[in-house]
């Protein structure tokens, strides 16, 4: 009973979780003629999500710390390209190799810049957008670069035990790691603390500026790995990957109950809110709608899940 | 051996001076009050010490070991804890998380364990015999608790130097009494513990020694002993007085009802208050941390609207339902939390004076920048704020000098009925007397005030009536003239024998209140 | 250009994925006989386009639904991948969700795409292809046919009527799409080819890449700081319509009233243009509408297991003032709208 | 001498001037022979960021109060079509007011969600995004819907008075009206008294809710405007015009000072930043740079002019 209030207290929070249900159980009945609850096809929403939801994990601790990054979608592009090129010349181990270090090469100038420049980060992050699209472009000459690994396709992306797909594990792995070091640990402690209040933060010892720096590498990278899994599902590199999905990541966090003034996050929430837009992505095509009815239904069943977690006035 | 000696201090902000060439040392096992008036820079060594600034000039030592990174992290490791005057929680994180930030308890494993500082937190508490649930969220906190939260943050360090920066100025007599134990089994294990406050009454009852600044500049450092409390004021304010004593009550003559309040209830709180208030006079709300004046303020500000009961205004019944409606009724509220309910941290005094007014100001929607400024100026005059120019923003001023915006803020709006929670809380004693006569000034001139404070010697000097509030009901209507004793002559005294007969009622509230609950 | 341009309409220029000569669209023929058999199997088919929003995909789309409901097969969905592969990827995945029996696509990138469409080959849906194929696939085997609309010979039939409206010389400028889409590129080279090869006194003396996604206006900001530093160009290539009508803005702004400009695809505002004697000198057009119906043959080609040529290819079609009302009707199956008549009246 | 003392003391903050003019002027000597000065291509430059100035102007209100609007982009793709449509039905006039009816009716939908319902705007505004440039795709039926009537071209964004464009007169009465009501209203006091601190803002006896829910209101409106601009000068509606302004028009804001967390924002900066993209947009392709290399570039030259405008550690 003492245990069950919290939930109950706090049910219009939790009812993200509530929502996600119901979209479900419509889609069920809805949709089930059109193969909705077909295991590939739930697989499929994973699969469609995870590099989503690898992003959000990281976008929830760079909101939570009271900054934002708009350059993931780009990084991501730029690194499926250097991963294919690296694949190319020097094999997977380097590819995987020059994947990472492109995630924390611009994370690091990302943090620089936010943290000792002192540009903002909307600022920062939007000038590295276009400048990783930008080299990406380059060093692709805008082509798609194939990549004839087997070994790395499977890993990253491409394989699945049985039935499931390896990027279930990625995203679980993401998910279950960012919980973990978010509630538990004491870096992510004073992520919520730094972007709670930063001055209170500082006065409490915390080097907030570390922090955000830290944070920033942590999206860079995740985002870099989303590179690598798109890389590894189309078994080819090309800087078009990734566009546009900042507004997804961003929008899965904060339809998670992540604040975007910084403080409050939770991954769980943002798994699920990720899960929630593949999932209304997937019963909207399914639904046979045209896509410009599929934007205006994604749009409503969105702003319907989020008023039914508010409180009124 | 001292346990903080700081030589030569300066810092400047800008072109404002805050130290000039300050000397300060804290020996271990006393209580060593700083004192100064807003704006003397008593915060900013204090945030020199703890490493959040970095002094322009001088050097500091701590336990004979010189203090050279200036940094929060390295002022700690050299055994320093304090508690900021700007509360310096975070508000998305609960109590307990606030306490131990950065040094959370851990599991075996290494992990956080937010029930172990649960529990930690609650002994504090009980220790101080307070109540905070470490679970609450501290943005959900009224002001007192927030303090206590801040208090228990500092105290919960093993520390050689505890640094607390004026910690009680929103919590009751009672709670400072127990703070005060638990400061002197501190000073007894060696611990130096630097006191800031503008109460006199503490100062005297804890201090070993006081050190006095004014204008950024050191004044005097002696031990209490040689300090009566008159020359004290002296030093900080610059010229003679007796403080609270000092202000004048003339009988105030009672006016038509303004403000009847019948069967009020909140949200929360209060529950089922009955109040009258009349042209003229000044009524107290006491009571002790969360006996609900703060709540009954804030209903009557139409900021949480009333749930059950009416209000009724010269007569005529008003529905409140948001803070524009009160003041469109003549209410304002002085509220106690400044830092987010009073100003706006980053814009500038004029701003943040006419924010209640700028309707009264402006034409066809056209604020009239004359009017802000003469607005601006004369307030700054009037209240005496410290800053350089009405466009600094209000973050840079000193605490005492904010609370005056605050309280600027709410007289340009001239109402009838000024609701004042906390009104002197970090006000200097030169200028809290000068605001009780303020506030003895406006009933005079036929408005009505209500005027909540936690220090009793303030309700005694400024209110005509006190209502004793408890668990948000309210208890009993005390004449201020039936606490007097005639027989004493010496006004010092006499007030002192009147705060103890406040207290014993407050007591007796509560204890019904606990007997009913 | 006149005898070149009225050669385009006969032949095409464009090879197949593998160099396969082009087979006319006249030789998909279904018999009354095929289409009974065809009705009979209550087939799906689901349309996955690279990028909707255009006259282009839409002519597609209604000439395949047309074709589709003759043949009684539903179209089960219809979807965009907004020109984002990983969003195609996903497209197709969901789709199979609901097996369809066909598919009819054209791939954002025939590289990164390609083990989707294989996944779908392999599970027995029969792929016909609209103007590219996914990498590493067989005619036949793993896909029914692909129908081209003939991007290169527009691009040379672009180039013709330029050179018309120029009278063989001056000085030209090309807003190109800058990223490596199959489609865009065959346009951009041929045009590039027929300058080289036949107007030596025709110099492009400017050219400049678009990105989007507003291509209308990354066109107009490109095509404006051409005919600022390029005063002498007279005239303007744009890749497709979109990027047309910024350009069209563009002569507009600098007051270059002379301006020329060809393109390829008949939207309606370029058709306005040119029905009015505008910028629009001439561009040249595909057939998508056509196309679409081709593409459901095609696709009853492969429920019926019937020998399909591996590519099908519709001819360019240039179209300037003088024919656009017939062209438009060839192109869309529909009359030239009234906006469309009124601006040619006057 | 006192007058003077303010800009010097906020030289920093006014450093988004200094390198406006300095781009500017390396831009004037390297170009020289490419016809940068040319008046033509200067006025083309205000052509091209007229509308992102009229949306931008709107944004800082918007950011000032402390909330974000998403769906201006969309909402100006939308207003192009319902203009062209009005006006093919009804003639110009139509037009006009359906246009700016589009922009009511969106911003009210957005206010009430965000301030009755209280779903964050970035939610709420997000969702809109999709549902305009949803109804927009299908009203049009993804088609462009030409505008044939000189006389509304000439007016919204098309003429020019010699050799003057219209556009610089709307930008201009933008810029103006803007600056005024930020910075000498009752109401732009409001304004910024909310994204300062809302708490003290609603003791105060502002209605914090009724701001926002204005500003949301301006902002839309602001957005058909520029739709309106939009369909002027392309003679047609078109759902994909104004997509993806949203980020120009926030990097315009951010750029001329204007702070994401609210309270803090000034309409001239505001203008002068979405001034200096189009000028950086403009200088580059005159470069000749290839559009990988601009994206590249304009990165590097925000992140360079934005750096220098920063206090150092
Ligand atoms: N961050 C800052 N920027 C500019 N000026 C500042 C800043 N902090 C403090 N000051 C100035 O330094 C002076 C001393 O301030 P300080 O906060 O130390 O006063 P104080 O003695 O603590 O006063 P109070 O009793 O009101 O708290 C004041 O004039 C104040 O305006
Ligand atoms: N939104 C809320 N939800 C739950 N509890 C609340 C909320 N707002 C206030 N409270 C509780 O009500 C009390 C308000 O405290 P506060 O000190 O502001 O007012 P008060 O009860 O009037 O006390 P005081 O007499 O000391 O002013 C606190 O105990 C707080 O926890
Ligand atoms: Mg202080
Ligand atoms: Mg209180």
């Amino acid at each position: 009973m003492a245990e069950r209030i919290p939930f109950l207290a706090n049910w219009r929070q939790n009812i993200i979780y509530i929502g996600f249900v119901v979209i479900f159980a419509v889609f069920a009945v809805t949709l089930a003629d059109k193969g909705f609850l077909n295991p590939t096809n739930l697989l499929n929403i994973i699969r469609q999500t995870a590099m989503i939801a690898v992003m959000a994990v990281a976008m929830t601790f760079v909101l939570a710390s009271g900054e934002i990054d708009l350059s993931i979608g780009a990084v991501a592009g730029l690194t499926t390209v250097t991963v294919a090129m690296a694949i190319a010349v020097a094999g997977p181990l380097a590819g995987v190799l020059a994947g990472i270090a492109t995630g924390i090469a611009v994370g690091c100038f990302n943090g620089w810049l936010t943290t000792r420049i002192g540009i903002p980060s909307f600022l920062t992050t939007l000038a590295m957008m276009g400048i990783a699209k930008g080299v990406a472009m380059w060093i692709s000459d805008t082509a798609a670069v194939p990549i004839l690994s087997p070994g790395y396709s499977w890993l990253f992306g491409g394989g699945s035990m049985g039935p499931v797909p390896v990027l279930l594990f990625w995203m679980l792995v993401a998910g279950a790691l960012g919980h973990f070091v978010l509630r538990r640990t004491s870096f992510g402690r004073r992520v919520l603390a730094t972007g709670g209040g930063e001055t209170a933060a500082r006065y409490s010892g915390i080097d907030t500026g570390n922090i955000k720096f830290k944070v920033l590498v942590i999206s860079s990278t995740a985002a870099a790995i989303a590179g690598m899994l798109y890389a590894g599902r189309l078994q080819s590199g090309r800087f078009q990957l990734g566009e546009g999905d900042e507004l997804s990541v961003i929008a899965a966090a904060v339809l998670g109950g992540t604040s975007l003034f910084g403080g409050k996050g939770t991954v769980i929430g943002t798994i699920v809110g990720a899960l929630m837009i593949g999932l209304i992505n997937n019963g909207l095509i399914l639904m046979g709608l045209e896509f410009s009815q599929q934007l205006i239904a994604r749009g409503a069943i969105i702003i319907l899940a989020v008023a039914l977690s508010q409180k009124r006035a | 051996m001292t346990a903080v000696v700081m030589k030569g201090i300066s810092k400047a902000f800008g072109g404002v001076k805050a130290l000039d060439n300050v000397d300060f040392a804290v020996l271990p096992g006393e209580v060593h009050a700083l004192l100064g008036g807003n704006g003397a820079g008593k915060s900013t060594i204090l945030k020199v010490l703890n490493g959040v600034h970095k002094p322009d000039a001088g050097t500091i030592a701590v336990g004979g070991v010189p203090l050279t990174t200036h940094t929060p992290e390295a002022s700690r490791a050299a055994g320093i804890a304090m508690n900021f005057q700007e509360m310096s929680l975070i508000p998305t994180l609960t109590v307990a998380q606030n306490i131990y930030l950065t040094r959370e308890a851990r599991t075996v494993r290494g992990l956080l364990d937010d029930k172990a500082c649960e529990a930690n937190a609650a002994e504090i508490f009980a220790m101080l015999e307070v109540k905070v649930d470490p679970k609450a969220v501290v943005g959900d906190l009224g002001a007192g608790q927030k303090q206590l939260t801040e208090i228990a943050k500092a105290i919960s360090q093993s520390s050689k130097v505890l640094i607390l920066d004026e910690p009680s100025t929103a919590l009751a007599v009672s709670d400072v009494d127990r703070l005060f134990t638990f400061l002197r089994k501190l000073k007894a294990q060696g611990v130096a513990v630097i006191y800031v406050s503008h109460r006199m009454d503490e100062i005297a009852r804890i201090a070993d020694r006081a050190t006095i600044l004014r204008d950024g500049k050191h004044v005097i450092t002696a031990p209490l002993a040689d300090l009566p409390i008159d020359t004290m004021i002296e030093h900080i304010v610059g010229k003679r007085s007796k403080g609270l004593a000092d202000v004048h009550r003339s009988d105030a003559s009672r006016g038509e009802v303004l403000l009847q309040a019948t069967n009020l209830s909140g949200p929360h709180k209060p529950d089922n208050v009955n109040l009258t208030l009349h042209r003229g006079e000044v009524l107290g709300l006491a009571g002790l941390l969360g006996s609900g004046r703060s709540a009954l303020a804030r209903v009557i500000a139409g900021i949480e609207p009333a749930t059950k009961g009416e209000i009724r205004i010269k007569g005529q019944r008003v529905a409140i339902r948001k803070p524009a409606d009160a003041i469109a009724a003549g209410v304002a509220l002085v509220p106690e939390a400044r830092a987010t309910q009073g100003i706006i941290p980053a814009h500038s005094v004029a701003s943040n004076m006419v924010l209640s007014v700028l309707d009264r100001i402006s034409g066809k929607g056209v604020v009239d920048r004359a009017k802000v400024q003469a607005i601006a100026d004369d307030m700054i005059q009037r209240l005496s704020i410290k800053t350089a120019s009405r466009d600094d923003a209000v973050s840079t001023l000193s605490g005492g000098n904010q609370q005056k915006v605050v309280i600027g803020k709410w007289l340009a709006t001239d109402p009838d009925i000024l609701v004042l929670d906390e009104p002197t809380a970090g006000i200097d004693i030169g200028s809290k007397s000068e605001i009780i006569r303020l506030v003895r000034d406006l009933a005079a001139q036929g408005k009505g005030i209500i005027m909540i404070s936690s220090e009793l010697s303030e309700l005694l000097t400024a209110c005509d009536r006190i209502l004793v509030m408890a668990d948000g009901k309210a208890h009993q209507m005390i004449d201020r003239a039936s606490l007097d004793d005639p027989t004493e002559p010496d006004p010092g005294h006499r007030l002192q024998a009147a705060e103890r007969r406040l207290q014993i009622e407050i007591q007796k509230a509560l204890a019904q209140e606990t007997q009913h609950g | 250009p006149d005898e070149a341009l009225a050669k385009l309409v006969e032949t095409v220029l464009s090879k197949g994925p593998n160099g396969e000569d082009p087979a006319p669209a006249s030789d998909i023929v279904l018999t009354d006989d095929e289409l009974a058999q065809i009705k009979a199997m209550k087939a799906t088919a689901a349309i996955v386009m690279h990028i909707g929003g255009n006259d282009w995909s839409q002519a597609q789309i209604d000439g395949l639904q047309a074709q589709f409901a003759i043949m009684g097969i539903e179209v089960i969905a219809v979807t965009d991948a907004g020109f984002k592969p990983e969003k195609q990827v996903s497209d197709i995945e969901t789709i199979m969700a609901q097996k369809p029996s066909i598919i009819v696509s054209i791939p954002v990138d025939p590289t990164a795409t390609a083990s989707a469409y294989k996944a779908a080959a392999d599970a027995g849906v029969k792929i016909v292809f609209m103007d590219n194929v996914a990498a590493g696939m067989t005619a036949g085997k793993d896909y029914v046919s692909v129908v081209s609309a003939d991007n290169y010979g527009n691009g040379v039939a672009s180039a013709h009527l330029m050179a018309k409206a120029l009278n063989g010389a001056g000085n030209i400028g090309l807003v190109f799409h800058a990223a490596d889409f199959f489609v865009t590129r065959q346009r951009y080279e041929a045009f590039k080819a027929t300058i080289a090869s036949d107007y030596p006194d025709i110099k492009i003396v400017d050219e400049q890449g678009i990105g989007g996604p507003d291509f209308p206006g990354d066109a107009e900001k490109a095509a404006g700081a051409m005919l600022t530093s390029h005063p002498e160009i007279q005239g303007i290539w744009a890749v497709w319509d979109m990027p047309a009508e910024g350009v069209i803005s563009a002569a507009r702004n600098a007051g270059r009233d002379d301006l020329i400009i060809t393109t390829v695809d008949l939207g309606e505002n370029v058709a306005i243009s040119m029905a009015q004697n505008g910028f629009i000198k001439g561009l040249g057009a595909q057939r998508p509408y056509d196309a679409g119906i081709v593409e459901a043959k095609l696709a009853g080609y492969g429920l019926l297991g019937k020998a399909a040529p591996a590519f099908v290819a519709l001819p360019a079609l240039p179209v300037s003032h003088d024919n656009l009302l017939e062209a438009w009707t060839q192109v869309y199956s529909t009359e030239a709208t009234d906006n469309i008549k009124n601006s040619m009246a006057n």
